[in-house]
């Protein structure tokens, strides 16, 4: 029965800044969000889409695709209403998207809405996306926690350049989700209450839901599995045996979610080295010395025993991987051979190459020493990893340099310093990244020739490995022309051996989960790697231990 | 009576033989008596040793220090095991033989990281306390005494206490590692760049506490006198002002090498810091805390060394701070 | 009177511990004070008089001393005879101050430098006689009246640095007389006072100790002092008492050889009536009296120009301490020093002569005014020549315990100067100070002592010995041998003139003691309330005084001779007029009647009636 | 005094603006991206709207000038609007965080409460900690309350926050389960319950933050009072038969104050500042973290305000010391 829980308490140690998560593209202003904010579907935790706000999942099959796959017609579920009390009109779809696809906005979650026209209501409860070109994969917007539906009257002054000034529809914004919010203070706490509007008048559980900023990860296990003070944490990323540590008080456990998240190594294929003038190097005027040749990428991979790996870093919350792309099912290719460490073949290998043991135990070939640099961001894990696979290459006679870089200039693109991701003034580099919803196809489409960084494009490419093969292009022309999902998934399958065993240029570790930290007496948690966390806040209920 | 001889009868008076002066006192004027003259000054800092000697706790923390620094710079050259070696197998090991104070989560030798860490928190300690201390004292003394400085200095100083510091390291990262290490190697590249932004972004409070003290000792006679007979600023800052604000000035030491320890292994955490796998006290406890219970001696081991080094600095300032004050020098 | 005694000092031995090993301070010391008398302690400079008196406070212990030996025998006011140096801290802590008075030899370092006189006055009324604090401050104003300092009520405000020296001294007389003790010990009270004054305090501590049955302890140079105020006297040599007796006893009849030498060099004022030249300093060496030789200047040419010379300090007040006043310390001062002579300047404590001389070296910045030094403009100078011309200027200050760096050595103190512009080689420095060291009296091995290591006299030599460090051409010696036993006082007094022969040095002697000034100099200069009053040669001075102060000053001088005791008159107390004037006050200029050539009488505006 | 007060107070606001301009060229030359948080799929052009959209498409100077009309006009007429009502500020675009989207101003004013209420606290826990072991110490040189203050004070020293707030939280939330981990912003102050409340989750924070604050301060206190307790006034003092407490805590103290107020006065803004990592230890989200965070996030016009206002304070402070040295020492003169 609605509210009869009491109360429910969440430790995420990164606060929410925002409830509108159209302004911030954080997976935790995603989080908050949702338990306030609906989109039309959204993604089960095996990867399907299932009906939120919309009455059914369109398909071409119930004609809500349209056969040129230009357009898609969506239905609302009837009687819905906000949490103040208003109906739900397809009017508030168009104008959310019209709220994204301002140019003034700067709206974090255009990507989602790429390729659309035109969004029209049809009448009250109908709407339709038209497309410029053929979509095959038309759940995009509205699909999934990242693009929810705002309320046309909260945030009708809100377009645009005004979007930043509507801090209370940002902090507050009505929803249609199971909690509407009492009182937003942005990175610290976030206060919800039932909202007496959800559809599904027996839920949530939970009269009163508060979401705690602050901390960190170890802090946040400990207060949902040592002390209790908590229901639920998210983001518990740690050690696997300090988790195990902490479960045995027995209060709760942590659980991992598999969604496409990969952490690998990127080998750069051009020249980082110093020696050339800036802006110069790490771009293709130069190769690499050594990295080009494909024996000793390969090496590189051999060397690793990625089983250790996952067991050190990750536990039950990771698995090794040699793919890019792990998940979904359908795409992710059956390429296993990497899974077992062999140095010794990695030393025949260089040896067959004519990379020969120099006096002080480093490989060399006419003059070129096997040294690296390999850098990644600040993280605990991360430097264990770093520690680790250095030994390893030193085994096989590749002599590395660690280098690690505070997370928020790493991954921060800004073109005037050397140490970002883009730029990558290292010859391997590490760290994890996934895609959102079901489709990988943009995440394979990154490394094409055109999109390496460069100061050509203000180092915004996306291709960090300069990889560069005319035959991979072709291939992904080919896949964003082809609908048929099976076709598709064959494709991509063939796209991820290319840039992974056939090329190693990118180097798959772990394939990780996200990891939470639950309280057993909080029933109902089914974590989703594909959708937002607290998908199925309203279903979670207390329960006795 | 010749000077000479004037000053033989007044040394005979000084000496401490008691009887022979009472009875000199009793029976006539000074006997001539000749005995040496004491003339010159003893060098000061003999001075300072001896007294510094008579202080146990000063001693005591001085062997102890020394005893660390042996143990940092020695201890590798007996325990030879390398400190980033990864031995997958031992990991989290307890204490044993082979790894007398355990492993750490991938096996590597906790002595060894210890005595490596130890190498690399002291040197950064010392020179960035150093660097840090003299910068203060500097601008301290300098705005304190001359007066037309001390506006510029002082506002100079609140701009420092006002910068961001974050944002500030990460900017000397960007503009210094680099250069930095293209000339004096990696190591020593980015030691230099550790310690002058500690160095540089913590001397502000002992400048402020050594510039107060100078406004108030400035305005004692004594520096009056000194100025008559025509003593030159730098030699009144060296010789009149800076001893007499040397007590603060020694807290400030003793505390910033804290501060630095710890400030160091906060930067690794900024990437400004040396490479990961290099163990630094600050960064093995860092490293070890969420670990705390399982492994307790992780924290333990070099929470310990930290203090053990701060404490022993601070008694060794201390007995130096005594042996300075000829007030209690003598006693 | 009674004839139990209230203190009886036996067998006192003092030690203290240095880096050169023990020290002693006080060999053996015996003597008693009864109650209404008052004793005199007199010797050698260095001798432990204040070791000896420290102890008696259980003081010396907090200066690093150890009491080794003796007792302290103090009958308290309960009646009870205790050991002083067995009683506990508490126990003590009702004694100090209440029963037994301290008045400290050196006032400035004495006095709390942030706290203002009033409030280091009151605290220990509120103490031991419980007064609320509006009457202790009542009973403070009423004190400093007493101790004849001027506007009272303004300086209970003032911080001890604003003060002259002769005010801090009386400040720390006052201190002491708060709670009527039964013991007062006076180590020095009055070096930095002027006659006049200083015989007003010596008339109201004999008042005291007649009416009140006070014991005095009092320790000086002055033999005239001692002479007046004695009942009996105590003469200390090197640690030791050598010789005690009823005071004619030792005036007329003095039994140890150092007593007699230390009253053959004793300068009367008078002694010198006639002689127009000064004359070096009577000495008794190995029994026979050195002959006097007059100092004269051949063709004497000005050194020194001072023109019109004004200094004022700002009073402050009130939180934000604005200035509310000034202190119009010197006025209009226009004086000449020739090459090679020495011109005294005397007058009221207070009236300007520290802050005149310090203001000719440019220690204070003068409001306005010329001072000229051998024809460089010292006013004009940058602060880069004024230093290369300080090479030329030296003064020895008044307070010599505050003017020494106490983290130094008395070596290096001595060194600096030389140092500074790079005099001598490193060795032929250290054979200059050795001999610095011995012409001032003081044995070379206090070369490694520090300052707090010596007694008043002592660290007043080593003053001395740094200013002659430099040899310069015009020394400022501000009661620069106040603190000297008057042997030592002699020899250092030669010393001065004996360089002045050799090397034409030009001395501003700032002095008190009005008989030493008639034998050391060529002209003489009465100050009063920041005004030069008289101005003339010795001779015009002391033998035709025109202006009424400097009549009362030669009436006040102390006569060294017990019989003729000057002091239980009556003294007719005069208000003091206040140098502190308002803001925007404008200050008249000085009018001098010429009376005979050179010598200058004020006549405008006339302070003194 | 007065006069120099007011040339400080004027010289003060070139100063400070010049120290905003410095800050301002630090952060924009410092790397990082407002964007940094945006995941990696969100391809370049989209980043490149974004980034407008915060207006960093204008060049640096006119961003700044912004800024300072902002600061300097825009939010004192918003407060001047809601404190009485009117409407001056109609229009004007207030100092925009990055990260929320939301007023600056706003933010730090939600903050400001809970980072006094334990910071601020703690700092006066700390300094009335600090004070009398400082003195004792002193006064009883070499004592064994010496001894063990000295021990303690550089063990609280040396030990970083992190480490003391973890082992406290491990020993008192943990296993004894005494004190809450997770300090509950929200909670306000009612009755006596929510009081108790307050002061249980208080508790830790507070005293891992005043120890290490008192350590710090009280070894100033010491070394000062050392050099004070042997000169000859203090003697005098004694002579006047003040008992020791007077001797000490009058007479020496005030000798003694200078280099304590010097600490005290920097540390007072650095209460302001928050403490970083004890606030993130205990989840007090107060300045501190509002300022870590906006730094990662290089959230510019945050940052900026935070260290502005920080900046004020500190030269606020630093004149209050100036000013106290004069009060407590009145040989020193500034004019
Ligand atoms: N703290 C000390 N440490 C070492 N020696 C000391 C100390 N205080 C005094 N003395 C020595 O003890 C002796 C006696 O000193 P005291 O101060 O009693 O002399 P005094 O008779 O008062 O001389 P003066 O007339 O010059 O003041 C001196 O030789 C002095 O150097
Ligand atoms: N720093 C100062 N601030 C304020 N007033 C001062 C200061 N120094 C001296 N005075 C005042 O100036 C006047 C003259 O002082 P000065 O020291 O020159 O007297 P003096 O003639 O040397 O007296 P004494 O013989 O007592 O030493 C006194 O009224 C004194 O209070
Ligand atoms: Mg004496
Ligand atoms: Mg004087």
């Amino acid at each position: 029965e609605r509210g009869s829980d009491g109360a429910l308490n969440i430790i995420m140690w990164q606060a929410p800044s925002t409830m509108n998560p159209y302004l911030s593209g954080g997976t935790k202003e995603i989080i908050a969000s949702s338990m306030t904010l609906e989109p039309l579907a959204g993604m089960t935790p095996e990867g399907e889409h299932y009906t939120r706000l919309a009455a059914e999942i369109p398909t071409l099959e119930n004609g809500g695709i349209a056969e040129d796959l230009k357009s898609v017609t969506w239905k609302l579920q009837e009687g819905l209403k906000w949490s103040d009390g208003s109906p739900v009109t397809a009017e508030d779809v168009v104008f959310t998207g019209q709220y994204c696809m301002d140019p003034n906005g700067g709206c974090s979650q255009l990507a989602k809405f790429e390729g659309i026209e035109s969004i029209e209501a049809v009448d009250d409860l109908t709407v339709r996306i038209n497309f410029t070109d053929a979509m095959p994969d038309p759940y995009s917007a509205f699909v999934g926690s990242q693009s929810p539906i705002l309320q046309k009257v909260q945030f009708e002054n809100c377009l645009g350049a005004n979007a930043p000034t509507c801090t209370d529809q940002n902090f507050n914004p009505i929803g249609t989700g199971p909690f509407r919010v009492t009182q937003f203070l942005t990175n610290d706490v976030i206060t919800f209450e039932a909202n007496p509007e959800y559809r599904d008048p027996a839920k949530p559980a939970f009269a009163t839901a508060t979401v705690k900023g602050g901390g960190d990860a170890a802090a946040a296990a400990r207060a949902v599995l040592e002390t209790g003070e908590f229901d639920y944490a998210w983001n518990t990323q740690l050690a696997p045996d300090v988790i195990a540590g902490m479960e045995q008080m027995g209060r709760g456990k942590v659980s991992a979610a598999f969604g496409s998240l990969v952490e690998r190594i990127h080998v750069n294929l051009t020249d980082p080295s110093s020696s050339h003038p800036e802006g110069e190097r790490s771009t293709e005027a130069h190769p690499h010395p050594f990295l080009t040749d494909p024996a000793v990428r390969q090496a590189l991979s051999m060397a690793i025993d990625r089983q250790l790996l996952t067991e050190i870093g990750y536990g039950t919350s990771g698995q090794p991987t040699c793919n890019y792309v792990p998940a979904p099912e359908a795409w992710a290719s059956d390429n296993t051979e990497c899974l077992t460490q062999d140095i010794e073949g990695a030393k025949a290998l260089l040896e067959e190459a004519g990379w020969t043991v120099g006096g002080n135990g480093i490989r060399e070939k006419d003059g070129v020493q096997l040294r690296m640099v390999y850098q990644t961001s600040v993280n605990a894990v991360r430097q264990d990893f770093q520690a680790l696979i250095k030994q390893w290459w030193s085994e096989i006679g590749i002599e590395t340099e660690l280098k690690t870089i505070d997370a928020s200039v790493f991954f921060g693109s800004d073109p005037g310093s050397p140490d970002t991701l883009q730029k990558f003034y290292a010859d391997v580099q590490m760290y994890a990244d996934n895609f959102e919803g079901g489709n990988p196809a943009p995440y394979l489409a990154k490394w094409t020739c055109d999109k390496a960084p460069s100061p050509a494009n203000q180092w915004q490419g996306e291709n960090i490995s300069r990889y560069c093969d005319p035959a991979y292009d072709e291939l992904m022309a080919e896949l964003s022309r082809t609908v048929d999902p099976a076709e598709r998934a064959e494709i991509g399958k063939r796209l991820n051996d290319m840039l992974t065993k056939e090329s190693n240029a990118i180097i798959p570790l772990v394939y990780r989960g996200t990891a939470s930290a639950h309280s057993n007496t909080l029933g109902g948690v089914q974590l989703n790697a594909w959708d937002s966390e607290m998908w199925n806040v309203a279903d979670w209920t207390r329960v006795s231990q | 009576m010749t000077e000479t001889e004037r000053q033989h009868q007044l040394s005979v008076a000084e000496t401490v033989d008691a009887a022979a002066a009472q009875a000199g006192a009793a029976t006539a004027l000074p006997p001539d008596d000749p005995l040496h003259a004491g003339g010159e000054t003893r060098s000061q800092w003999r001075d300072i040793w001896r007294q510094f000697r008579s202080h146990k706790g000063a001693i005591v923390a001085l062997v102890l220090f020394v005893g660390i620094i042996l143990f940092v710079l020695v201890g590798p050259l007996i325990w030879t095991i390398d400190p980033t070696y990864v031995d997958i197998r031992a990991r989290n090991s307890g204490f044993s033989a082979a790894h007398p104070l355990g492993t750490d989560q991938l096996g590597r030798d906790m002595l060894a990281r210890l005595m490596a860490g130890g190498q690399v928190s002291i040197a950064v300690g010392l020179t960035a306390m150093i660097i840090a201390v003299s910068l203060g004292s500097l601008i301290g003394l300098l705005s304190g005494y001359f007066r037309r400085l001390d506006a510029p200095l002082m506002r100079l100083t609140e701009l420092f206490l006002a910068l961001p510091l974050l944002p500030l390291l990460l900017l000397m990262v960007t503009l210094f590692r680099e250069p930095l290490s293209q000339n004096f190697g990696p190591a020593l590249g980015i030691f230099i760049l550790i310690v002058s932004a500690i160095g540089a972004t913590s001397w502000m409070q002992a400048a402020r506490i050594v510039r107060g003290d100078v406004l108030g000792l400035k305005e004692r006679e004594f520096i009056l006198a000194a100025k008559s007979i025509g003593t030159p600023a730098h030699r009144m800052i060296l010789r009149h002002v800076l001893p007499n604000v040397l007590s603060p000035i020694m807290v400030a030491a003793t505390l910033g090498i804290a501060t630095a320890i710890i400030t160091e292994s906060a930067l690794s955490f900024l990437g400004l810091g040396f490479p990961p796998d290099f163990p630094t006290w600050g960064r093995l406890l860092y490293d070890a805390v969420d670990q705390m219970i399982q492994y307790p001696s992780r924290v333990i081991l070099p929470g310990v060394f930290i203090s053990l080094t701060v404490l022993c600095v601070n008694y060794i300032g201390d007995g130096l701070r005594d042996a300075m004050d000829p007030r209690i020098r003598g006693r | 009177m009674d004839d139990k005694p209230l203190v009886s000092i036996e067998n006192l031995r003092v030690e203290f511990e240095t880096s050169d090993g023990v020290v002693v301070g006080v060999r053996d010391v015996t003597f008693d004070i009864k109650p209404g008398e008052c004793v005199c302690v007199v010797g050698e400079s260095g001798s432990g008089k204040s070791v000896s008196s420290l102890s008696l406070m259980r003081l010396v212990e907090f200066g690093g001393g150890t009491i080794a030996g003796g007792r302290l025998m103090f009958e308290a006011d309960d009646g009870r005879v205790i050991d002083l140096a067995q009683q506990s801290l508490p126990a003590m802590r009702d004694i100090r101050g209440n029963q037994i008075g301290m008045i400290f030899q050196e006032p400035m370092t004495a006095l709390n430098p942030v706290f203002t006189v009033g409030e280091q006055l009151t605290e220990g009324l509120i103490v031991h006689r419980g007064l609320k604090k509006s009457d202790a401050r009542a009973r403070a104003l009423e004190i400093l009246r007493q101790v004849r300092i001027p506007e009272p009520e303004r300086r209970l405000d003032q911080y001890p640095h604003e003060l002259s020296g002769g005010m801090r001294q009386r400040v720390v007389i006052a201190i002491a007389m708060a709670c009527e003790p039964r013991l007062l010990i006076c180590d020095e009270p009055t070096t930095a006072l002027d006659v006049t004054i200083q015989a007003e305090i010596l008339a109201l501590i004999d008042r005291l100790k007649r009416e009140k049955q006070i014991a005095v302890l009092f320790i000086t140079h002055d033999m005239a002092v001692v002479a007046q105020m004695a009942d009996r006297v105590v003469v200390m040599y090197r640690g030791n008492k050598v010789e005690e007796g009823p005071v004619a006893q030792i005036f007329e009849n003095p039994r140890e050889d150092y007593t007699k030498m230390l009253l053959a060099a004793v300068p009367r004022l008078g002694e010198m009536t006639g002689k127009s030249a000064p004359e070096r300093m009577r000495l008794m060496r190995d029994g026979s009296v050195s002959a006097p030789e007059p100092i004269i200047v051949k063709d004497p040419r000005p050194l020194l120009t001072v023109r019109n010379l004004t200094t004022r300090f700002p009073v402050k007040g009130g939180l934000l301490r604005r200035t509310m006043a000034r202190v119009h310390a010197v006025e209009d001062v226009s004086l000449t020093i020739n090459a090679g002579e020495t011109l005294s300047l005397v007058g009221e404590s207070g009236c300007g002569k520290s802050t005149c001389g310090r203001s000719i070296l440019r220690l204070v910045e003068p409001e306005s005014g010329r001072v000229s030094l051998d024809g460089t403009d010292i006013l004009a100078l940058s602060p880069g020549d004024l230093r290369r011309a300080r090479r030329d200027m030296q003064m020895i200050f008044q307070d010599p315990f505050a003017s020494l760096d106490p983290h130094m050595k008395l070596y290096d103190q001595v060194a600096e100067p030389l140092e500074n512009f790079g005099i001598g080689s490193r060795s032929e420095r250290k054979d200059r100070i050795a001999a610095l060291f011995d012409r001032v009296e003081l044995p070379r091995s206090f070369m490694r002592r520090y300052p707090h290591e010596m007694s008043g006299g002592q660290r007043q030599r080593i003053a001395i010995a740094r200013a002659l460090a430099l040899n310069p051409k015009l020394i400022i010696a501000d009661e620069a041998v106040s603190a000297l036993d008057v042997s030592v006082q002699a020899q250092v007094l030669n010393l001065l003139m004996e360089l002045q022969g050799d090397l034409g040095i030009s001395m501003l002697f700032i002095s008190h003691d009005m008989a030493v000034v008639e034998r050391v100099s060529h002209h003489v200069g009465v100050m009063y309330l920041g005004r030069i009053v008289e101005m003339g040669t010795r001779r015009q001075v002391f033998e035709n005084p025109q202006h009424n102060y400097t009549r009362q000053l030669m009436a006040a001088v102390p006569v060294a001779d017990p019989r003729q005791k000057k002091i239980s008159e009556d003294l007719k107390f005069k208000p003091i007029p206040s140098p502190i004037h308002p803001v925007d006050y404008q200050a008249a200029p000085s009018v001098y009647r010429e009376v005979a050539p050179g010598h200058k009488v004020l006549v405008e505006p006339s302070t003194h009636h | 005094m007065l006069t120099f007060t007011i040339r400080r107070l004027l010289l003060a606001i070139p100063t400070l603006l010049f120290i905003s301009l410095v800050i301002f060229l630090l952060l924009e030359a410092s790397p990082g991206d407002p964007l940094a948080d945006v995941p990696l799929t969100v391809p370049p052009e989209v980043r490149e709207r974004m980034r407008e959209a915060l207006g960093l498409g204008s060049p640096w100077y006119v961003r700044y000038v912004l800024w300072l009309k902002q600061f300097f006009w825009v939010e004192p007429l918003y407060w001047f609007d809601q404190a009485f009502g009117t409407q001056f500020s109609a229009g004007m675009q207030r100092i925009i965080s990055f990260q929320s989207r939301s007023p600056v101003f706003d933010i730090i004013a939600q903050r400001v409460p809970q980072t006094l209420t334990v910071v601020g606290f703690s700092y006066l826990v700390g300094i009335l900690i600090a004070i009398p072991i400082g003195i004792l110490s002193a006064y009883r040189q070499y004592s064994w309350f010496d001894q063990i203050g000295t021990f303690v004070s550089m063990i609280g020293f040396s030990m970083p926050t992190f480490f003391t707030g973890v082992v406290l939280i491990i020993i008192f939330g943990v296993k004894l389960q005494w004190f809450p981990s997770v300090y509950d912003t929200t909670l306000v102050v009612r009755d006596w319950d929510s009081f108790l409340a307050q002061v249980r989750q208080m508790i830790m924070p507070v005293t891992v933050l005043a120890l290490y604050n008192a350590a710090q301060i009280s070894r100033f206190m010491r070394a000062s009072m050392l050099d004070n307790l042997r000169q000859d006034y203090v003697r005098t003092a004694r002579a006047k038969g003040l008992s020791e407490r007077t001797v000490v805590l009058k007479h020496v103290l005030r000798n003694s104050l200078i280099p304590v107020i010097t600490v005290i006065a920097l540390g007072l803004p650095t209460v302001f500042g928050g403490a970083i990592i004890t606030e993130q230890v205990f989840k007090v989200n107060g300045l501190g973290q509002l300022l870590i965070t906006a730094i990662h996030g290089n959230d510019i016009p945050m940052v900026l305000t935070l260290t502005f206002m920080f900046a004020i304070l500190i030269v606020l402070f630093t004149l209050i010391a100036d000013i106290l040295y004069g009060i407590l020492d009145p040989r020193i003169r500034y004019d």
